[in-house]
C-alpha cells in the first residue's frame, strides 16, 4: 500500500489506489469478527447496523437538503414490523426484511407528500412529533406490538453449515446488508434521480426551471430514506431480539441526525463514522466520567462541531486544506457567481446544507472583536 | 359544561407553560435562525440557580432578578463560547451543537442537584378563583399573566426601540447589517441573553407546577415547539396564543375523545401543526417571506 | 473524486476497527472457563476466586431514567462497606457499574462487554424493564446469574425458561394486591380512579389491582395513563376529578408523584383517600408537596425509607449512613434509592453466603431457595423466601399512612402469597 | 446627457489622488485565487467605474474594500489601511456598501431600513438630539433623493419592487454619511428605464455631496455615462485604466478589453 501511495498520478496508479483500498478494506471488514472478542463483533454489528439508517437519513437531509428529526420512527417500524412477523406469524428472519423496506418506503411516500409543502425547520419538527408520537401508539396497538412490555423475537441464528459463532454470522448478515445498502445509495446518487436532487438541494428554482420534476423527486427520496431506516430497524430486531416502544423514543431521532452531522452530512462514508460515534462515544464517556456519562458525551458532541463543522469526513479535507492554503480566505458566504456553484453531480462533500438561513455572514470572531473605531466619520462638505 | 370548562382551564394551564417556553425558542429562531434545542434545559439551569439562591437563604423577590441576571449574562457568554465558533458553519451543525448542549446541561444539573425533585417556592398565593364551579388557581393565571406581560415587552422592545430595530435588521440580513455598521457579534450575544432570560422566567414559573428535577423542561420542550411551529416560528404573539391552543387541545382531546384518550393526546399537537401548516406554511402568526425578485 | 471517497471509506472503517481495538482484547482468549472441582464439579468459576468475586451492574446513568441511577451509589457503598469489613466470605467484591442509558441495545452491549470482557461472576442488578428484557435471554443462555433485578414486573418470577434470572422488589401485581385487600377490608364499597404510567410498571400494577378485586364491592371507575415524557399530570387529574371516586390509586414514579399529590391537594372539591405507590413514596416526594397536603396519604413499603426520621436509631440505617457518606459523600443519604441500593446488595451478600458452592450455578440455586432470610435495611416482618415455583423473593408488604411529617406503618405485613395464592403472568 | 466633469480630478493633489489606494491586492475564496496583484487608486470626490468580464474579480474586489472578504495587500482610505478590519469597521470608516443583490431588510420598512442605515450615528447609545435631528433631515434628504420611498415610507422593504429595493439599498447607504459609496451591480435585473434613474440619482449625489463612489457595473455603457475614471479587470488583474470618456471613445480598446460580453448587454439588451 505504501509504494501504491508513494507514486501518484499515473493512470493506472489512480485506478490501482482504489481498487486496493475497497480490497483493504474488505479484508479487514470480514476478518474482524474472527479477531475481536464477541461483544465487540457485536458492537461492531450496531455500527454497521445504524450506518444504514444514517446513510438513509444522509439521502434526505444530506442530499436532499430536507431535515427530518423523526427517522428513529422509520426506524422503529422496521424493527416492529419484522418483530411482529416473526412473533405473530413466525414467517423466518430472511421474509421480514423485504417487508420492512417495502413498509417503511411506503410510509416514507406517504410522508413526503405532507413534507413537500414544509420546508427547513417545519418538517424537522413535524417529523419530530411524528417520533414522539409513534411510542404511545405503539402502546396502544398492544394486541399487535405487545404493549409496553415489547416483544421479544428469537435472534438470527447461524446455520450449521457455516460454523460460525451467532454473533459472527449477525455480523456478516449485517455487513452484507449494509454493503447492499452503502452502494444502493451511492448508485441512487449517481442515477438521474440522484442527480436530480442534488440539483433540487442546490438550487430548487433553477432545477425546478431545468425540468426537474420537484415534487416526484423530493417524495421519492423520503421514502428513499425511510426505506433505509426501516431496513436497519429490521436489522436491530434480528440482532437485539427484543423490541420495545420505549427503545424508540424521540431521543433516538435526535441521536441519528446528530450522527449524521457529526458523521458528516452528504458525505458517502459520513455515516459510517457518524455511526461509529454514536456507537462508542457513549462508552468512552462513562469511562471519563461515571457520576455523568451525559456531562462528557455532550461536551464530546460540541468539540467535535467545533473541530470539524462539517463532520468527521470532512477532517481530512480541512486538514489537509488549511495546510494547503492560506490567506487570503474568505468571511463572507460562497461566491455566487455562476461557476462558483457546484455541478449536479459533483463530489458533495464539502457543500453546506441550504437552508432557511444560507444568508447568514459567518462573523469570524477575531475580526468581529477587533478595537472599535471612535466616532462615525463624516464626509466633508465643502 | 363545568366539567367542560373545567377541562379548557387546566388546557389554558399546560397551554401557559409551553407558551413560556416557546417564546423563548421564538426568540433565538428570529434572531439566530436557529432552533436551540437547549432551550428548555437552560431554562431548568437557571431555575436551579434561583433554588439554590432561595435554599441558601436569600429572599425569593432578591433571588428572582439575580436570577435573570444571571441567566442574561450566562446566555452572552453561551454565544461567545459556545454558539459563535460554529456560526456560519451549516445550520443543522449549530442545531447539533445545541443538541450537544442539552445533553452537557441535562448531566450537570443531575451531577450537581441529583435527580431528586426539588420544592421551589410559589410566587403566587395558594387557592384559586372560582367562577360558578370552575376552578381557576392564581398560579395558572398567574403564569398567564406573566407570561403575556412578557410578550408584551418583547413586542414594545421589538417594535419601539433602537435595540430592537437593530435586532430585527440583524435577524433579517446579518450581512447587509454588518455592512451598515452593526455589530452583530454583540447583537447575538444580546439576543442570546434576553432568550436565556426570557428562559429562565418560564423555568421559575412553572417549576412549582412541574417540580424541579433535572428533567422538568424536558417533556415541555416537545409542546413549545409545537405551539411555536403553530403560532408561526418568527411570532411571540403566535408562540403564546400557539401554546394556549395546544394546551387546550390536548387537555379536551385527551379527556373527552375517547379513542385518542390521555396517551395518544401527544399525538393531537402533530395533527394540529401538521393540519395548519399544510394550509399555511409560516404558521398562524409567522410572515410569509416577502420576497419579489 | 471517486479515488478519494474510496481512500476515506477505507480509512474509516480501519478508524472504526481500531478504536474497537484500542479497547479490547482478542478473540479466542475468552472460551477458557474455569470449573471448580469436588462437590461441586464441573460448575462455572468465572469472576469468583477463594479472595474476590467480580459483579457487574448495568444501569441508566445518563439519559431520561437516570434519576435511577443512584441506585448503584448504594449498592457500590454497600461493597466498600463489607470489604473494609474483610468481604463476603473472605471475598473481597469487585463491582463493575456500566451506563445503558435506559436503552435496550445500549444494555446488550454493557451486558455482553460484562460478561465476554470483564468475565464477572453474575450480572447483579440491570434496571429497569426494557433492559432486562433484552438480555435475559442472552445471560440464560451464558448461564450467568442475573440476580435481583431492579424491576418489579411480574415476568421475572412467572415462567421457567430464565432459571438464571430472579427478581427481588415486591412485583408490581404483589404490591396491587397490598392495596387490593387493604380496600376489601377498609372500603368494601370504594369507587376507585387510577393514574398510571403508561408503561410495563402501570400497566402489571393496574392489571394486578384490577384482578385482586375482581369480584368484590371494589371497582375501578376511571383510569387515567401518562407518559413518562409528558410534562405534568395535571390534566389527567382534572379528568380523574370528574369520576369523583371515592380512593384515588396513584401509580406514578416520582416527579409525577409529586405532581399528582400536589394536584389532589389543591381541588378542594375532590377529597378521595389517595393511595400512592411505593416507587413514589418517598419522603422525597412528598416533602416538595408540603407535608400539610400529604396528610392521610396511605402507601405500602417494604424497606426502610432513610428520609423517615423513625429509623433514625435503627443500627442498619446507621450504617447505612456512614458507609454513604465515607463511600460516596455526593449521593443524598435521605432518598430512598440510596437505601434500595444497599437493601438489594445486602440481600445479595445473604444469598451468596447461602451458596452451596462458589459457582455460579451456587449462586442460581441459592437466590431461588431463600427460607425467610432477614435483611437489616427490610421492615420487621418482611423477609425474603422463594422456593420451587416461586421466584419472587419479596412478597410481603406493610402498609403506612402519612402522619405529621412521618409515615406510620399500620396493620400486620401482608403476606401476599397467603392471601392471593402464587402471582401469575 | 451631461459629459462628467473630469476637470476636478485634473488638478487635485497628491493626497486627494490617492484618496482610495488599492495595492498589490490579493484575494480569493477557499482555493480560488480572484485577485492577483490589483492595483489602483481614485481620487477624492470621483466616480469610478470597475469594468470587466463575468469572474474577473469586481464584485470581490468591493467585498474586500468593504472588509466582507479578506485579503492581502495594502488597501487605504485617506491613508487608513482598510485590509483586516471587518464589515463594521469598515463601515465606521465611511464606507458603504450596497452589495449585489440589494441586500435589504425585507422584513423592516422602508423607513427603519433608511434608520439602520444611520445607525453609527445613534447606536444604541444615543448620541443627543442634535445628532438625531441630523438623522432625520437625511431621512428627507434621502426621500427627496427618491420621491417613491417617501410615499412607501411604511411598507415592508419586501413588498417593494426590484428598482425601489435598489433605491433603498443606495438610500440605506447613503444615510451612512459616507466617505466611499461602493455599488455592486445596480442594473441587475432593472428595467432600462428605471436604471437610468438611479444612476442619474448616484450622479446628483456624488456632485452635490462630493461622495466617492466606485461602481461595479457589466453594463459598461451605463458606468462610463456617469464614471470619471474607469479601470477594466481581467481575471483577477488590472488591464486597462483611464478617464471614462476615453474609455468610452476609444472603441479598439473597448472591444479588446471589454469584449463583446461586456458591450454587448448595453441597456439590459440580450446578445
Amino acid at each position: 500500500m505504501s509504494t501504491t501511495t508513494a507514486s501518484l498520478g499515473t493512470d493506472r496508479v489512480r485506478w490501482l489506489r482504489p481498487t486496493l483500498t475497497v480490497l483493504v478494506a474488505a479484508a479487514v471488514a470480514v476478518g474482524a469478527p474472527f479477531y475481536f472478542a464477541p461483544f465487540q463483533v457485536f458492537q461492531l454489528t450496531m455500527v454497521l447496523l445504524y450506518a444504514v439508517a444514517l446513510s438513509g437519513l444522509n439521502l434526505l437531509t444530506g442530499f436532499g437538503g430536507q431535515i427530518s428529526l423523526g427517522h428513529g420512527a422509520f426506524f422503529a417500524a422496521g424493527a416492529y414490523t419484522a418483530a411482529v412477523m416473526l412473533d405473530r406469524y413466525d414467517t423466518g428472519h430472511l421474509a421480514t426484511l423485504p417487508a420492512a423496506a417495502a413498509g417503511c418506503f411506503l410510509l416514507g411516500l406517504g410522508f413526503g407528500v405532507p413534507a413537500l409543502r414544509l420546508r427547513g425547520l417545519y418538517l424537522a419538527l413535524v417529523t419530530l412529533s411524528f417520533a414522539v408520537f409513534l411510542p404511545p401508539l405503539l402502546k396502544r396497538l398492544e394486541p399487535v406490538t405487545g404493549g409496553s412490555m415489547g416483544l421479544t423475537v428469537d435472534k438470527l441464528q447461524p446455520p450449521a453449515w457455516s460454523g460460525l459463532a451467532e454473533d459472527q454470522w449477525m455480523y456478516f448478515v449485517v455487513l452484507a446488508v449494509t454493503a447492499v445498502a452503502l452502494l444502493l445509495a451511492r448508485n441512487l446518487l449517481r442515477s438521474r434521480a440522484g442527480r436530480a436532487l442534488l440539483a433540487v438541494r442546490d438550487n430548487e428554482s433553477a432545477a425546478e426551471v431545468m425540468g426537474v420534476r420537484l415534487s416526484l423527486h423530493k417524495t421519492l427520496a423520503f421514502a428513499w430514506s425511510a426505506m433505509f431506516a426501516g431496513v436497519a430497524g429490521c436489522l436491530y430486531t434480528w440482532v437485539i431480539g427484543f423490541v420495545s416502544p420505549d427503545s424508540f423514543s424521540f431521543v433516538l431521532s435526535i441521536t441519528l441526525l446528530a450522527g449524521l452531522v457529526v458523521g458528516g452530512l452528504g458525505s458517502l462514508y459520513g455515516p459510517l463514522l457518524g455511526a461509529a460515534f454514536v456507537m462508542y462515544v457513549p462508552s468512552v464517556s462513562q469511562d471519563v466520567s461515571e457520576a455523568a456519562p451525559g456531562v462528557v458525551f455532550g461536551l464530546l458532541i460540541i468539540t467535535v462541531m467545533f473541530v470539524a463543522p462539517t463532520g468527521l469526513a470532512g477532517l481530512p479535507g480541512r486538514v489537509l486544506g488549511a495546510v494547503a492554503r492560506r490567506p487570503p480566505r474568505t468571511t463572507a458566504a460562497r461566491d455566487r457567481t455562476p461557476e462558483a456553484e457546484s455541478a449536479p453531480g459533483a463530489e458533495p462533500e464539502y457543500q453546506a446544507l441550504s437552508g432557511p438561513s444560507e444568508t447568514h455572514a459567518p462573523a469570524d470572531p477575531a475580526v468581529v472583536d477587533a478595537e472599535p473605531v471612535g466616532a462615525p466619520p463624516r464626509t466633508e462638505k465643502e | 359544561m363545568t366539567d367542560l370548562l373545567q377541562q379548557v382551564v387546566e388546557g389554558l394551564g399546560s397551554g401557559a407553560v409551553y407558551a413560556s417556553l416557546a417564546l423563548a425558542l421564538v426568540l433565538i429562531h428570529r434572531f439566530t435562525g436557529i432552533v436551540n434545542f437547549a432551550q428548555g434545559e437552560l431554562a431548568m439551569l437557571s431555575t436551579y440557580v434561583a433554588w439554590q439562591l432561595v435554599a441558601s437563604g436569600m429572599p425569593y423577590w432578591l433571588a428572582l432578578p439575580a436570577t435573570l441576571a444571571v441567566s442574561f449574562v450566562g446566555g452572552m457568554l453561551l454565544e461567545r463560547i459556545v454558539i459563535r465558533p460554529v456560526q456560519g458553519a451549516p445550520e443543522l451543525t449549530v442545531v447539533i451543537v445545541t443538541v450537544g448542549l442539552f445533553i452537557f446541561v441535562n448531566a450537570l444539573a443531575g451531577l450537581i442537584w441529583s435527580f431528586t425533585v426539588k420544592d421551589f417556592p410559589q410566587p403566587f398565593p395558594d387557592g384559586g378563583l372560582d367562577l360558578s364551579g370552575v376552578r381557576m388557581d392564581w398560579s395558572t393565571l398567574g403564569i398567564i399573566g406573566v407570561v403575556a406581560v412578557v410578550m408584551g415587552l418583547l413586542y414594545l422592545l421589538f417594535q419601539h426601540t433602537s435595540i430592537g430595530l437593530v435586532m430585527r435588521a440583524v435577524a433579517c440580513n446579518p450581512a447587509s447589517a454588518r455592512l451598515s455598521g452593526i455589530r452583530v457579534g454583540r447583537v447575538l450575544m444580546f439576543g442570546w441573553g434576553l432568550a436565556a432570560t426570557v428562559g429562565a422566567v418560564s423555568g421559575v414559573l412553572v417549576a412549582p407546577v412541574l417540580f424541579l428535577e433535572p428533567n422538568m423542561m424536558g417533556g415541555v420542550l416537545i409542546y413549545a415547539f409545537a405551539a411555536a411551529t403553530l403560532g408561526g416560528f418568527d411570532s411571540p404573539v403566535g408562540a403564546v396564543v400557539g401554546g394556549l391552543f395546544v394546551g387546550v387541545a390536548e387537555t379536551l382531546t385527551g379527556a373527552y375523545v375517547d379513542v385518542i384518550g390521555a396517551d395518544l393526546k401527544v399525538g393531537v399537537p402533530l395533527v394540529i401543526i401538521l393540519a395548519v401548516l399544510l394550509v399555511r406554511p409560516q404558521g398562524l402568526f409567522g410572515r410569509a417571506a416577502v420576497e419579489r425578485a | 473524486m471517486r479515488k478519494t471517497t474510496a481512500l476515506r471509506a477505507a480509512a474509516a472503517a480501519t478508524a472504526a476497527l481500531l478504536t474497537a481495538t484500542a479497547c479490547g482484547s482478542q478473540r479466542g482468549q475468552d472460551a477458557q472457563d474455569t470449573a471448580a472441582g469436588g462437590a461441586c464439579k464441573g460448575q462455572q468459576t468465572t469472576g469468583i476466586t477463594d479472595k474476590t468475586i467480580k459483579l457487574g451492574g448495568i444501569y441508566p446513568l445518563s439519559g431520561p431514567a437516570s434519576a435511577y441511577g443512584t441506585i448503584s451509589k448504594g449498592v457500590a457503598a454497600y461493597f466498600s462497606h463489607v470489604n473494609d469489613k474483610g468481604g463476603i466470605d473472605g471475598r473481597k467484591v469487585e463491582f463493575v457499574v456500566r451506563d445503558d442509558g435506559y436503552q435496550p441495545p445500549k444494555a446488550v452491549e454493557e451486558a455482553r462487554r460484562l460478561v465476554e470482557q470483564e468475565k464477572v461472576f453474575a450480572v447483579f442488578q440491570t434496571l429497569g424493564t426494557p433492559s432486562t428484557a433484552a438480555v435475559w435471554d442472552y445471560l440464560n443462555k451464558q448461564k450467568v446469574p442475573q440476580p435481583f433485578v431492579a424491576t418489579g414486573a411480574s415476568a421475572w418470577g412467572t415462567g421457567d425458561q430464565h432459571p438464571w434470572t430472579i427478581g427481588w422488589q415486591p412485583n408490581y401485581v404483589a404490591e396491587a394486591r397490598v392495596y387490593a385487600k387493604y380496600l376489601k377490608d377498609a372500603r368494601p364499597k370504594a369507587e376507585v380512579a387510577v393514574l398510571y404510567q403508561n408503561d410495563d410498571f402501570g400497566k402489571d400494577l393496574l392489571g394486578g389491582f384490577k384482578k385482586a378485586v375482581a369480584g368484590s364491592g371494589v371497582k375501578v371507575v376511571a383510569e387515567e395513563s401518562y407518559e413518562v415524557t409528558d410534562p405534568s399530570v395535571s390534566a389527567q387529574m382534572a379528568s380523574l376529578a370528574r369520576s369523583k371516586a371515592d380512593v384515588l390509586l396513584d401509580v406514578t414514579t416520582p416527579k409525577f408523584g409529586s405532581q399528582a399529590l400536589a394536584a389532589d391537594a389543591k381541588n378542594t372539591k375532590w377529597n378521595p383517600l389517595h393511595i400512592v405507590n411505593n416507587v413514589a413514596s418517598s419522603a422525597a416526594v412528598l416533602e416538595p408537596v408540603g407535608f400539610k397536603n400529604v396528610q392521610g396519604v396511605v402507601s405500602a413499603t417494604y424497606f426502610k425509607d432513610p428520609a423517615d426520621p423513625q429509623w433514625a436509631a435503627d443500627p442498619e440505617m446507621k450504617a447505612y449512613k456512614d458507609a454513604l457518606h465515607e463511600y460516596a459523600p455526593d449521593a443524598d443519604p435521605d432518598n430512598q434509592f440510596n437505601a434500595y441500593g444497599w437493601a438489594v446488595a445486602s440481600s445479595l451478600h445473604q444469598a451468596l453466603d447461602a451458596m452451596k458452592c462458589p459457582t455460579r450455578e451456587g449462586l442460581r440455586d441459592a437466590v431461588r431457595s431463600l427460607k425467610d432470610v432477614k435483611v437489616g435495611m427490610l421492615l420487621p416482618g418482611v423477609t425474603m423466601s422463594t422456593g420451587h415455583g416461586d421466584a419472587f423473593p419479596l412478597e410481603t408488604m406493610r402498609l403506612m399512612r402519612f402522619k405529621g411529617e412521618r409515615w406510620q406503618l399500620f396493620g400486620k405485613p401482608v403476606d401476599t402469597r397467603k392471601e392471593f395464592g402464587p402471582t401469575a403472568k | 446627457m451631461s459629459e462628467p466633469a473630469t476637470d476636478g480630478t485634473e488638478a487635485a493633489t497628491g493626497a486627494e489622488q490617492d484618496f482610495l489606494k488599492v495595492s498589490d491586492l490579493h484575494a480569493g475564496y477557499g482555493q480560488a485565487r480572484v485577485l492577483q496583484g490589483l492595483d489602483f487608486s481614485v481620487a477624492r470626490g470621483e466616480v469610478c467605474a470597475i469594468l470587466g468580464p463575468n469572474g474577473a474579480g469586481k464584485t470581490t474586489t468591493l467585498r474586500v474594500l468593504s472588509g466582507m472578504v479578506r485579503g492581502r495587500g495594502s488597501v487605504t482610505l485617506n491613508g487608513t489601511e482598510l485590509l483586516g478590519r471587518s464589515p463594521e469597521q469598515a463601515a465606521r470608516l465611511g464606507v458603504a456598501h450596497v452589495p449585489e443583490g440589494r441586500g435589504t431588510f425585507n422584513d423592516l420598512t422602508v423607513e427603519e431600513n433608511l434608520r439602520i442605515g444611520a445607525h453609527l450615528r445613534t447606536g444604541p447609545r444615543r448620541r443627543g438630539r442634535a445628532e438625531r435631528a441630523a438623522v432625520v433631515a437625511d431621512l428627507e434628504r434621502i426621500y427627496d433623493y427618491f420621491p417613491k420611498l417617501r410615499r412607501r415610507s411604511r411598507q415592508a422593504a419586501g413588498s417593494l419592487s426590484g428598482g425601489e429595493q435598489q433605491m433603498l439599498a443606495v438610500g440605506r447607504a447613503l444615510m451612512l454619511r459616507p466617505s466611499l459609496l461602493l455599488l455592486d451591480e445596480p442594473s441587475l435585473g432593472l428595467a432600462p428605464l428605471v436604471t437610468r434613474e438611479l444612476f442619474e440619482i448616484v450622479r446628483a449625489v456624488n456632485e452635490e455631496e462630493r461622495t466617492t463612489v466606485v461602481v461595479v457595473e457589466q453594463n459598461a455603457q451605463l458606468a462610463l455615462d456617469i464614471a470619471h475614471r474607469a479601470h477594466v479587470l481581467e481575471a483577477g488583474r488590472l488591464v486597462l485604466s483611464g478617464p471614462a470618456a476615453r474609455i468610452r471613445e476609444d472603441g479598439q480598446v473597448a472591444e479588446v478589453y471589454l469584449g463583446v460580453s461586456v458591450l454587448s448587454r448595453k441597456a439590459g439588451g440580450a446578445p
